[in-house]
């Protein structure tokens, strides 16, 4: 199973841990997540806004990289997952369209390749039984609120489970053993966006999130998108600071629960990484 | 291929001795340079009559429908893989019981046309080893069909304009003499009367001026549009050379891009003509 | 009596020359693997080098052909009749199984009715033969029907090649000695009736395989019911090649085509092959299988025809044997007669 | 040789403005085998039909071209006129020389020369037409209704009340449908009971019907008029001759704790049970798969306590045919489901709103049992959770209707109406309570309706929001809605004590297979076709089969219940005679070269054409044939075309007819090379004059 | 009414157009008896106008029709062939024009591929409410027709036997 993969600018910088775990976990799993060469930031989010016919450009001259590896794209990111598939759907679908982005970015539409999120691949191509026989360390006793945020499920044309009711990571993390909770702001949105110009709504909106994973009952957040991740994790000291609310809740990627039970240690996973470190808690459960 | 004769003669002795069927359908020596030709083998001691080689070219599933295989109660007949897409299109359309014919499939890997050369057909095979028989003789023989054999000869129709292709086609269908070796040859050609036989009213005229032979080749492909399973024996048949296989050929290509349907694949699939989707391409009717 | 000699490099001048008396020009050329005889066809495509698929006989009897023309008037019918578009006609370099079919149908258009059609066609049309040295395909059993790669039967005119760059002439009938002149415009040189006699010898030494069929009438005379017909006609299609591509068969079909109000009526090739061939308005068909009709096509050559004109109606040509779509050959089952006659069978 | 005649009509000044009529006339009459032609100023008034009549008597004419206007205007009139001369009225066609000719074209040359060819293209076709004759079909008077709702209700009463025999089959123990759960109606809010109870009481007692409950449709053979029918009756474990349904098994029965299917899950029932106390027949049924005996092999105590012995633990399914002549099909509806447990494995559920996880997140169906004063609560709006009051209710609309990305795009029609009459119930019961709507677009079109919703918003309160819900949590005691207010452009958020869902109406979950069965044709959704959509509504395209009610589309109680009484009319019009009379524009198949290919078996939407066998005396089977049942024949043709044998024609667009028509085209002496005119003038006046 | 029925106009003299005297295209229109028939009676009452150069012959439905029909049409001389009936879904008999629509898509193809002038073949859905659509039709198709002249390469055919 190899994949042609791309990173994007944010797994080879703060998402870092996103990056190393997934490979970690994909050795472990036996995938391979071949880099593509020469790639470029996908232009998210900017640049949808701007040039909508220069973010298909972008998503078409990276879908074009990955001959000679794989017709599927690995993606990690949500949000260039959600840019590229966009732009892929759309061309495969609007003759008019394809024609407008080959003729800016001067390659050819390939119709056969996909974007494909990790996740996706996880649950279709490597199977949830598969991934079972991989688990070493059952991540059994781990209350774990799966948050998709808002990119990853949107809008439909794009989805790889239901938009509005995605399962998927609790159903790759139960096969590894954990127990999900059933908590209402999965699909919220975290503000990423916003976050440096609207700090005060992005606050409001990541303590809305982590209370309500709190609530659920869960010891730890699950993430699939670095933005999340990021907001989630390095807000909780602003929450405590404005807001007076101390959470404590740690926020990680999904492929570093996932390479832990799968036999990673935590540092092969980046674990301590995280401002709200999840290693007491992981401790306790005997995972590390 | 000596030892798909043997075990083709083995298994017809074995079904006429035991009564598994009346009599086998398959091919023997002939006389004529290389050729084989067909034959009935009616006793076991005759199963040495049969044979396999690379110029068994007669589809014999063209005497299932004819007499005196077609009222007998069961019947064997060897078969290379293209002619049982034609045996799939007489059960497609109820011409043949299943459970009368007994399928003794051969593998093959092509033949040769009475010039040497390989037909299109063979080209583009993609049953070497046939799928759907009673009994299978012969190695597994892998198909590589070429994908551009199939329709490659139609691209220099394409290539004309409309004016071209139609002088083209007048030419070639003047030679026709209407002595129907097309349709007699052809095993899917299932009508007890052709309508080119029926006179009240007379539809396609009989006789062999050009707007006769117009309309008889153009209603002999239609009629065999989505039917036809391009086993050449039409083209071979024909005594003045026309390429029916371009006619031929262009319906399939059309089918196929507008239907997504290949004959002769699947019995149980309904054949185009005998269906219709909702969403079928509307585009070219006003 | 010295027969002069032309280059055969001069056939198509000699082609055209003939034609240029305002005759149409029929002659064989390739098309693909195979030879025909083209009407109106560049002579300089003149190519020798086999049989030709087609016979010679749809220039002398059409595949359609009006006869008469009619038109309704009130409640009366005019029949108009049609002239046959007869033309004068040069087949160039002919096969001598070809020619000799002429005088094999001949009486059959001169029997009870005397055929305008056929008869003002052959009349008006030269044949001019191109002799076999050696049977030119595996198919030719001419010998077996009284005839050889090199016959005269039929033709005007015959030419032979001698060698690689020379053609002898021979003016067979009256009507091939009128166009002399003609000929002699090409004269290269002369060759005697000794050049021309390995012809003879070297035709026949190449079909020696072929057996004599001198039995065969009186052995079907003897064997309507037999279980050869089944065997062997099983495999017959019905496809009616054979008899389309016979130089000899001639049956014909009478269409009439009408639109609103006026037609006209056409004679078309038709064959004995064909189960409408028979089929009677009732739904009785006395030859309602493929093997009984079969059996119609090989008693009609080898018993009926002879017995009613004395001449076989085959020329051996062998094209039933060549292209026949299942190698039913035709040579095979005559033999057989034979052979089973012989011994008595 | 034909003798036909020929009328060539002026109509008024209609045609004879632009076509010179009487050249018409003369140049028919020279047509071969035309005997008269005439023309006259009105061929349609009486004199104008005279002069055909007398014609036709003194030519003795065997057919009749009438060049007037289109056969969809005078056909019938014509045809009448020469049967009335003994002449069959299929010898007899139109030629359209006003609507297709004279009326379209200008005062010209080639207007008259077209309306002469017009005419003889008819002159052909008419000398090839057949005397033919309706084709008659014996009709069963009885009616089979499919179905025990409102619209099977009503279709049965109606149709008894004609003074003939109906079957009325239900797969519930009672009938009473969906209708018996509601509470009240809109838009007059009378209670739903009170006016259903006496149909289903008549139905039960009605000497002409004739009613199996707990039984489904098995099979049907035959066609229009002749229909077989095979039910199948559900082992009910209960013989209802010997049950005077006094309930004391129900008291005793010890399974006590099974969803009750009527009050939607609110309440529990026994496993021999009666499914509500008005049901007809108010006989219980045992549910074999909760029932401890049937389970577990022992209990039997409601056999015990039974006075009667009515109860049978051996009864078995039992299978009972019925001769039919028409069938009313009244299979109603069902609601989508909000989770993906549901009937439609098909359609994405929303999840996302919790439906199935919180108790307090209800359907519509399950509010009516909450308001309906035999419901589980007696009518008082409790929520299902703890059964306090709530203070607050939110109704979502459109959950499912009108949603592509759900897989369903059509309206469900009567969620607008119903929302509005539950907020009305709400306040009613509660009256400092809030009732919040969510809307895409309020749809009130009907008697009474835009009024009924403004009341619940200006009297009742009700408060209207323009938008949809994102998400549904709990947030402690109470539920968290998310939403958007699209007029006011705010993302809203309410705080609710209960969530009512207006979920899409649906078919009954598999009810293709009896569509199947029937021979007839059904949507994307499994909603029943009906044969036109304008012109014939409630009829099957396959003859003689009617529908009734939901199961052909959304549909309210008075749609349903008038539809039902329209398909009673139309089987009752089907009973009115002893025969049928059709037209005789049918195929028929020549079976001597028909060679049993099927494709017009498969072809024909009507299931007209089926498989036959010719034996000969000895009973062997020679050969197999299509045969037409010209019960069932609608004439299109399909099956003609579709021949390649050409073994089937059309009566009356036979292909001798057809060729005929092409051939008469043909000018005799046409110049076939003619050189294309160029135009010279502009004005086409000056080529006629 | 004065007028005897018996006192039928009979105008003497009058040349009998069997056919024209220059070349006028011979458009033949084969529609379905629901729809386009309809429609086209819809275009008369309406009083629209159109060149009187087309002819009808009607069928009960689009599935009735046979290709046979159209190359009959131009074996008798047609320069152009219409075929048209009731849109997809509003066919009287439900499929009658489903099935028709696959017949023309392949033998719009072999047509193609036999290089007919495919100016010459058209189809369409007319419905009763088109009388406006019908009259265009008629008119373009007229118009492609005379822009093209006679139909030679098929007369051609036609002058044989």
């Amino acid at each position: 199973m190899t994949y042609a993969y791309y990173p994007g600018c944010s797994l080879k910088g703060t998402a870092i841990d996103y990056h190393t775990s997934a490979l970690a976990l994909a050795e472990r799993l036996g995938i391979e997540l071949k880099e593509m060469e020469d790639w470029v930031c996908c232009g998210a989010s900017p640049i949808h806004q701007r040039n909508p016919a220069l973010a298909s450009g972008v998503a078409n001259l990276l879908l074009s990289l990955s001959e000679g590896i794989s017709k599927d794209v690995a993606v990690l990111c949500a949000a260039c997952y959600h840019n590229m598939k966009k732009a892929e759907v759309e061309m495969r679908e609007d003759g008019k369209k394809r024609n407008e982005v080959e003729e800016l970015s001067g390659i050819p539409f390939n119709p056969e390749v996909r974007t494909r999120h990790f996740l996706d691949i996880l649950d279709k191509d490597y199977g949830l039984n598969a991934l079972k026989e991989k688990v070493v360390k059952p991540l059994s006793e781990l209350r774990v609120a799966c948050y998709y945020g808002c990119l990853l499920s949107r809008p439909p044309e794009i989805a790889f489970d239901d938009p509005e009711q995605p399962m998927i990571m609790e159903r790759i993390l139960e096969a590894a053993g954990a127990e999900t909770v059933s908590w209402s702001h999965r699909l919220e949105c975290c503000g990423a966006s916003h976050a440096v110009p609207l700090t005060d709504a992005v606050l409001r909106l990541v303590n809305d999130v982590l209370a309500s994973a709190r609530d659920a009952g869960a010891d730890i957040i699950a993430c699939a998108c670095p933005l999340c991740q990021a907001n989630l994790d390095m807000r909780q000291e602003g929450i405590r600071a404005k807001l007076g609310v101390a959470h404590n809740l740690p926020a990680v990627y999904f492929t570093q629960l996932l390479g832990i039970a799968c036999g990673a240690t935590g540092k092969q996973v980046m674990i301590e990484k995280g401002m709200v470190s999840a290693v007491p808690l992981l401790r306790a459960k005997n995972l590390l | 291929m000596s030892d798909r004769t043997d075990k083709i003669r083995e298994v017809a002795r074995k079904w006429l001795a035991d009564g598994t069927v009346e009599a086998v359908v398959g091919w023997e020596q002939g006389t004529y340079r290389e050729k084989c030709s067909p034959v009935l083998v009616r006793k076991p001691e005759d199963a040495d009559r049969l044979l396999f080689n690379d110029r068994c070219t007669n589809n014999l599933m063209t005497y299932l429908k004819r007499d005196p295989v077609r009222g007998m109660e069961k019947v064997g007949v060897v078969a290379k893989g293209c002619d049982i897409k034609s045996l799939i299109g007489l059960l497609q359309e109820s011409q043949v019981e299943r459970e009368k014919v007994m399928v003794l499939a051969v593998t093959c890997e092509g033949v040769k046309k009475d010039d040497g050369t390989v037909p299109i057909k063979c080209q583009a095979c993609d049953v070497n080893t046939p799928t759907f028989y009673d009994e299978i003789v012969g190695e597994k023989v892998a198909s590589n069909p070429d994908p551009e054999a199939r329709f490659k000869d139609l691209e220099k129709l394409d290539a004309m304009t409309p004016a071209e292709r139609n002088s083209f086609w007048r030419e070639e269908l003047d030679k026709c003499i209407r002595c129907y070796a097309c349709r007699q040859a052809c095993p899917l050609c299932i009508c007890s009367r052709c309508i080119a036989e029926k006179n009240q009213p007379q539809w396609v005229e009989t006789s062999p001026h050009p707007r006769g032979n117009f309309s008889w080749n153009l209603v002999r492909a239609y009629h065999l549009a989505g039917r036809c399973v391009e086993c050449e024996a039409c083209e071979t048949a024909c005594p003045v050379n026309i390429p029916l296989m371009l006619l031929n050929r262009a319906m399939a290509r059309t089918v196929k891009g507008a239907f997504d349907y290949e004959a002769g694949k699947d019995p149980e699939v309904q054949p185009p003509l005998r269906t219709f989707n909702l969403d079928d391409d509307n585009s070219f009717i006003l | 009596m010295p027969h002069m000699t032309l280059d055969r490099t001069d056939l198509p001048s000699l082609a055209e020359a003939l034609a240029g008396q305002g005759r149409r020009l029929v002659l064989p050329v390739r098309e693909g693997q195979e030879l025909f005889y083209r009407e109106g066809a560049d002579p300089a495509q003149l190519d020798l080098s086999s049989i030709p698929k087609n016979s010679i006989k749809e220039f002398l009897f059409p595949k359609c052909e009006k006869i008469l023309e009619y038109e309704y008037s009130g409640n009366d019918v005019i029949i108009e009749d049609v002239a046959p578009d007869a033309k004068p006609t040069v087949i160039f370099c002919a096969r001598p199984c070809d020619a000799a079919s002429l005088p094999v149908v001949e009486p059959l258009w001169n029997w009870d009715y005397k055929d305008k059609f056929f008869n003002e066609r052959r009349e008006q049309t030269l044949v001019v033969t191109y002799a076999c040295r050696t049977a030119p395909d595996e198919a030719c059993f001419c010998v077996s029907v009284g005839l050889s790669p090199s016959s005269d039967q039929g033709s005007d005119v015959m030419l032979y090649g001698v060698d690689e760059s020379t053609v002898a002439v021979r003016l067979v009938s009256p009507k091939g000695q009128e166009q002399e002149e003609v000929f002699a415009k090409f004269k290269k040189g002369e060759a005697s009736d000794e050049a021309l006699e390995g012809f003879a010898k070297e035709g026949d030494e190449s079909l020696a395989h072929r057996k004599p069929l001198d039995k065969v009438k009186g052995w079907l005379e003897e064997h309507f019911e037999d279980p050869l017909w089944e065997d062997k006609a099983f495999r017959c299609i019905g496809c009616g090649t054979c008899t389309f591509l016979c130089p000899t068969c001639h049956c014909f079909d009478i269409q009439d085509e009408s639109v609103f109000d006026a037609g006209c009526r056409l004679k078309n090739w038709d064959g004995c092959q064909f189960s409408l061939f028979t089929l009677h308005t009732s739904g009785h068909n006395p030859r309602d299988t493929q093997p009984k009709r079969y059996r119609q096509r090989i008693y009609h050559k080898y018993a009926i025809y002879p017995e009613k004109f004395g001449k076989t109606l085959c020329t051996g040509c062998g094209r039933c044997v060549a292209y026949c779509p299942v190698n039913l050959s035709l040579y095979d089952v005559v033999a057989t007669a034979q052979e089973r006659a012989e011994k008595g069978e | 040789m034909s003798k036909i005649g020929v009328f060539v009509c002026h109509c008024g000044e209609n045609i004879s403005r632009t076509v010179d009529c009487a050249r018409v006339a003369k140049a028919s009459g020279q047509i071969r085998g035309v005997a008269v032609a005439k023309d006259y100023k009105y061929m349609c008034s009486d004199p104008g039909q005279a002069l055909i009549k007398n014609a036709i008597k003194e030519h003795k004419l065997d057919g009749v071209v009438v060049s007037a206007c289109s056969p969809h205007m005078h056909e019938k009139t014509f045809r009448k006129a020469v049967t009335e001369a003994g002449l069959n009225q299929f010898l007899c066609e139109m030629a359209n020389i006003r609507e297709h000719c004279s009326w379209v074209h200008e005062k010209e040359e080639p207007t008259t020369r077209k309306a002469i060819e017009l005419v003889r293209l008819m002159v052909e076709k008419v000398k090839r037409n057949m005397a033919l004759e309706p084709i008659r079909v014996d009709v069963t008077k009885r009616a089979l209704v499919i179905g025990g709702g409102v619209a099977g209700i009503q279709a049965a009463l109606d149709i008894a009340d004609g003074g003939h025999e109906v079957i009325l089959v239900e797969k519930d123990p009672s009938v009473g449908g969906h209708m018996a759960q509601l509470s009240e109606t809109f838009p007059t809010l009378d209670c739903s009971q009170c006016i259903l109870t006496p149909k289903m009481v008549d139905v039960g007692s009605h000497p002409n019907i004739k009613l199996y409950t707990y039984s489904e449709v098995e099979k049907i053979e035959g066609f229009v008029g002749n229909f077989k029918v095979t039910i199948k009756k559900k082992a009910r474990s209960v013989d209802i001759d010997k049950c005077t349904g006094c309930g004391e098994c129900q008291l005793k029965c010890p399974s006590k704790k099974i969803p009750s299917e009527f009050d939607r899950g609110l309440k529990n029932r026994t496993a021999i049970y009666i499914p509500f106390p008005q049901a007809v027949p108010a006989r219980p049924v045992i549910d074999r798969e909760h029932c401890i005996y049937f389970t577990k092999g022992k209990c039997k105590a409601c056999q015990k306590v039974c006075p009667t012995e009515a109860v049978d633990f051996e009864q078995t399914d039992e299978y009972v045919e019925e001769e039919v002549g028409g069938i009313v099909v009244a299979t109603g509806f069902d609601l989508y489901t909000t989770d993906k447990q549901g009937p439609y494995p098909d359609y994405k559920g929303y999840g996302e709103y919790g439906y199935g996880e919180d108790p307090d997140i209800i359907d519509g169906l399950q509010f009516e049992r909450l308001a309906s004063a035999s419901g589980p609560t007696g009518g008082a709006i409790q929520r299902p959770s703890d059964g306090k009051e709530p203070k607050s209710v939110v109704f979502l609309q459109c959950i499912g209707s009108r949603h592509p990305s759900k897989g369903i795009e059509f309206c469900s029609k009567i969620c607008c109406m119903y929302t509005a009459k539950h907020t009305m119930l709400y306040k009613h019961k509660v009256h400092h309570g809030t009732a919040y709507v969510f809307y895409m677009d309020i749809r009130a079109p009907g008697k009474g309706y835009d009024e009924f919703v403004r009341r619940a918003i200006e009297e009742d309160g009700a408060v209207y929001l323009r938008g949809r819900v994102s998400r549904i949590y709990r947030s402690g005691d109470h539920l968290i809605v998310k939403g958007a207010d699209t007029l006011s452009g705010a993302a809203v958020e309410i705080e609710a004590d209960m969530v009512v869902l207006a979920t899409a109406v649906m078919p009954q979950p598999g009810i293709e297979g009896l569509f199947q069965k029937l021979g007839i044709s059904y949507d994307q959704y499994k909603f029943a076709s009906e044969a036109h959509p304008k012109l014939r509504p409630v009829e099957c395209a396959t003859a003689g089969i009617f529908l009734a009610g939901a199961c052909q589309g959304p549909k309210d109680i008075p749609e349903s219940v008038a539809q039902a009484s329209a398909a009673a009319s139309k089987a009752l019009i089907l009973f009115s005679r002893d025969q049928m009379l059709r037209e005789p524009v049918v195929a028929k198949v020549n079976e001597n070269t028909c060679i049993a290919c099927w494709y017009c078996v498969e072809i024909c939407p009507f299931t007209a054409i089926s498989k036959k066998d010719i034996r000969d005396r000895q009973g062997n089977l020679i050969k197999r044939v299509a045969e037409v049942n010209p019960s069932l024949c609608t004439g299109c043709g399909t099956c003609a075309a579709t021949c390649f044998s050409n073994s089937i024609d059309l009566d009356g667009f036979t292909d001798e007819q057809i060729y005929s028509e092409i051939n008469s085209l043909m000018a005799v002496g046409q110049d076939l090379f003619p050189e294309p005119e160029k135009a010279e003038g502009d004005s086409p006046d000056e080529k006629a004059a | 009414m004065s007028e005897s029925p018996q006192s039928e106009t009979q105008k003497d003299g009058a040349g009998l157009p069997e056919a024209a005297t220059s070349w006028e295209p011979r458009i033949v229109a084969f529609i379905c008896n629901w729809c386009t028939y309809t429609g086209a009676d819809l275009a008369g009452t309406s009083r629209m106008k159109y060149p009187p150069y087309v002819r009808v012959i009607k069928i009960p439905c689009t599935g009735r029709f046979d290709p046979l029909f159209m190359i009959k049409a131009f074996e008798r001389g047609a320069d152009g062939v219409l075929v048209s009936g009731c849109h997809p879904g509003d066919c009287h008999y439900t499929a009658g024009n489903y099935n028709a629509r696959r017949k023309y898509t392949v033998f719009k193809a072999l047509l193609e591929t036999l290089g007919m002038d495919m100016d010459r073949v058209w189809f369409s859905w007319i419905s009763a409410s088109e009388g406006g659509k019908w009259v265009d039709t008629i008119r373009k198709f007229t118009e492609v027709i005379q822009e093209k002249g006679p139909f030679r390469e098929y007369r051609e055919m036609i002058d044989v036997g």
